[in-house]
């Protein structure tokens, strides 16, 4: 129907049946996610302060080190999986990127002292569990059907069509696993404390989100 | 093309000028003049600076330099004729961003913020399918090709008017004093900006007056066609004229509200997506 | 910061935003490539412009006691 | 062959769907966890129907992924109950004497896994040793095992390496492979058991 809706491949590296390809879009979301995942290298975490509303009482809210440590792994994790989502050509690599991006996406959050956060991990988790299931399944029926998990040859529109439970369900995965757009379920992760950690849910969700728009519109 | 950015920049300031103005007017107040924003813009850069204690420094100034790149980048693909895919992505990272503005400083004001940035989600989705049914139409995402289109055809606000209207809608969750300006609501002080003071704020109206221009302009030249630089510019002030009694005739809504109403239009605009697929463009 | 680096870095991210500029307009290189100097060196300039013009005459009116 | 993928996909959409079912039934969260390792098996199966040896392919990372999400949730659930700092010890069942039971069935496995080969091998042997450790509550020096892991690690990669450059000698990579992936999965498994609970008792 649309061709080249990320724009021409700028580069293809064909790396046995892996491959990896630039288009002007794919470029455009790797970078941002590369940017984020520096920032969060490199900055610390905030201290948060609570307030009570209506009393003049305020805290802030320490990060033990080994905590911000292993959340900041987490973060980088889900930086580095969500760039290799950004710019895999291959289907089933998108969708173990995309899984990689919910586990580390509920780790980041799994760490913090609290049980409003724990909760909302813990229930977000089960949700992206849940959503591997048509994610994968989007895939395999994407292979059954084209007999390739290449988007390069998905692009040159000479295979057979792909059915729309296929893309359905490889969009229902994605939305499952990173929930964007519908971050309102992951609302109570956000008040986690350190910022550039729990920045890194969101983006990545949003990344994976837009990317899988692309994949859709290719075959 | 440092220049066009410069002068697209204040254009944007201007403009947001403007609606201000026109709000006030609506409701019998006298309002700033229309170069307020530039003023204030100009005001905030000559107020000393420094970063809160509480907050992560990286991610605090960061956040400013990558608001401004991402609206820069924005801007180019809109001159180059570029992807529109890659607008509507730059659009959804602006929402990012707000969180990071909010997140980052630590304050409580910040983060409710930044955590209704994130709820409001939901007014990206009338977006998705309105680009789907222009891409339905015109076979191309490219700017240029979907201008080159309506030379041939007309514009796509005559063959498209639902998904203009869904592009209006998400502009208008995007200006001030919006109906659906959840994220920077009066009761969280200044929402995800509190924070932000001194040139950090400067930093932040440059992207707010680079963000109105590129979101005007798209919407000229993804639902009008090709323009030539004094009509895009009348263009832009009417458009934002109706934005501004939009605002003004509107209240602000609660969050909850405000996701209903875009979960609604949203659904309205799946159902306009089927038809135009199933019906128009079999 | 001290002013003198502030207005360093305001001085060479104007350089990189006039030359790319000018280069683009004689032809020398294609619009993506200004496109990425300019993203990348406009915000930059911007925020350091901002900042020469207060930075470091004076420490902050009102000292910050933190919450 | 078309019409039974179509009859195949209906099954298992057919399973997923009373399994999602009995998701939104559920309301205890463990138990809600448990049905979600079951509904996973769907995702293979769909996988599986592809047939082909790319599917056999896909179906491994498909189950790390679901086995990596499954322990990550488990541990948040142990945090988020409070009852991670029971302390885990030892297996300690009547049945099993620490006396040569353990020690026959865990040559049986290993053996069997052996003969297998390969990832399953590496996975049939791994549980032999895991057994064996538990049962005996022996402490392993978990330095040498991950030394052995990443030894056998190497020699896996060494031997693709031979594959690229040097296919006349395919067989010695293929055996080299297999040997390293089977040692490999053995050792990181015997790791898993030993490490259960380590930083405790």
């Amino acid at each position: 129907m649309i061709n080249l809706i990320g724009g021409v491949p700028l580069y293809v590296l064909e790396f046995g049946d892996e491959l990896v390809y630039f288009t002007p879009y794919t470029i455009t979301l790797f970078l941002l996610a590369l940017t984020f995942t520096v920032l969060v290298l490199i900055s610390r975490p905030e201290k948060q302060v609570d307030i009570a509303f209506g009393g003049d009482a305020y805290r802030t809210k320490e990060i033990s080190v080994s905590e911000m440590r292993f959340r900041r792994f987490m973060a980088i994790a889900c930086g580095l999986a969500t760039m290799g989502a950004m710019v895999t050509g291959d289907i089933f690599n998108f969708t173990l990127f995309t899984a990689m991006v919910g586990i580390t996406n509920v780790g980041i959050v799994a760490a913090v002292k609290s049980l409003h956060v724990q909760d909302a991990a813990y229930q977000y988790g089960l949700v992206a569990l849940a959503a591997t299931v048509p994610l994968f399944a989007g895939a395999a029926i994407y292979a059954a059907v084209t007999g390739s998990l290449s988007m390069i040859e998905l692009m040159k529109g000479t295979l057979p069509a792909v059915p729309l439970i296929a893309k359905g369900m490889l969009m229902l995965g994605v939305i499952g696993e990173g929930m964007a757009p519908f971050y309102a379920a992951k609302a109570e992760m956000f008040r986690a404390p350190g910022a550039p950690y729990v920045i890194m849910c969101s983006l990545s969700s949003l990344l994976l989100f837009l990317r899988v728009v692309e994949i859709v519109m290719l075959g | 093309m440092i220049a066009e950015l410069i002068l697209a920049t204040f254009f944007g300031l201007l403009l947001l000028g403007i609606h201000r103005k026109i709000i006030a007017r609506i409701q019998r107040r006298p309002g700033p003049p229309i170069w307020q924003e530039i003023l204030h813009m100009l005001k905030f850069s000559f107020k000393t600076t420094w970063i809160p204690k509480t907050a992560t420094p990286v991610l605090f100034v960061g956040v400013v330099l990558i608001a401004i790149g991402i609206w820069t980048a924005a801007f180019y693909i809109l001159v180059s004729g570029g992807s529109i895919l890659v607008i509507l992505g730059i659009y959804m990272l602006h929402k990012i961003v707000e969180h990071g503005f909010g997140l980052s400083s630590g304050s409580p004001y910040g983060k409710y913020g930044g955590v209704r940035s994130v709820i409001s989600a939901a007014s990206e989705i009338p977006l998705f399918v309105s680009v789907a049914v222009i891409a339905v139409y015109t076979h191309s995402l490219d700017l240029s090709a979907i201008m080159q289109y309506q030379q041939v055809h007309g514009p796509l606000l005559i063959i498209a008017f639902p998904a203009a209207c869904a592009m209006f809608l998400v502009i208008l969750s995007k200006m001030p004093f919006g109906p659906f300006s959840i994220v920077e609501a009066k009761e969280l002080v200044s929402g995800y900006k509190t924070e932000h003071f001194g040139i950090w704020r400067a930093g932040l109206e440059i992207c707010n007056g680079l963000k109105t221009f590129v979101l005007l302009a798209v919407f000229l030249a993804v639902f009008i066609g090709p323009l030539s630089l004094p009509w895009l510019l009348v263009g832009m002030i009417l458009l934002i004229v109706i934005l501004a009694f939009a605002c003004a005739l509107t209240p602000m809504m609660s969050p909850f509200d405000s996701v209903t109403i875009q979960m609604l239009v949203t659904a309205l605009m799946l159902v306009y997506a089927a038809i135009v697929l199933l019906v128009v463009h079999p | 910061m001290k002013r003198t680096t502030v207005v360093r870095i305001f001085w060479a991210g104007a350089a990189v935003c006039v030359v790319a500029s000018v280069l683009f307009f004689m032809g020398i290189i294609p619009l993506p490539v200004c496109a990425a100097l300019l993203i990348v060196a406009f915000p930059v300039t911007v925020l350091s412009l901002f900042f020469c013009w207060m930075a470091g005459e004076f420490g902050g009116d009102i000292p910050f006691i933190g919450y | 062959m078309w019409g039974q993928y179509s009859y195949g996909i209906l099954v298992v959409l057919v399973a997923g769907v009373i399994a999602f079912y009995a998701l939104a039934r559920e309301r205890d969260d463990l138990h809600k966890l448990l049905l979600l390792d079951l509904v996973e098996i769907v995702a293979i199966g769909i996988i599986a129907l592809l047939g082909t040896d790319l599917a056999e392919a896909l179906i491994l990372p498909g189950l790390t992924v679901g086995i990596a999400e499954l322990l990550a949730l488990s541990q948040i659930y142990c945090t988020k109950e409070g009852i991670c700092e029971r302390p885990v010890r030892g297996l300690n069942i009547e049945v099993i004497a620490k006396g040569d039971a353990p020690l026959i069935i865990s040559i049986f496995l290993i053996a069997y896994g052996i003969i297998l080969s390969g990832f399953t091998g590496g996975g049939v042997a791994g549980l032999g040793l895991i057994f064996l450790f538990i049962s005996r509550m022996y402490r392993e020096d978990i330095n040498l095992l991950e030394m052995a892991s990443g030894i056998s690690w190497a020699l896996w990669i060494f031997a693709f390496f031979v594959f690229m450059f040097l296919p006349q000698y395919w067989f010695i990579a293929l055996m080299g492979a297999a040997i390293g992936i089977l040692l490999k999965v053995t050792a990181k498994m015997s790791l898993v058991g030993t490490m259960w609970g380590e930083h405790r008792d």
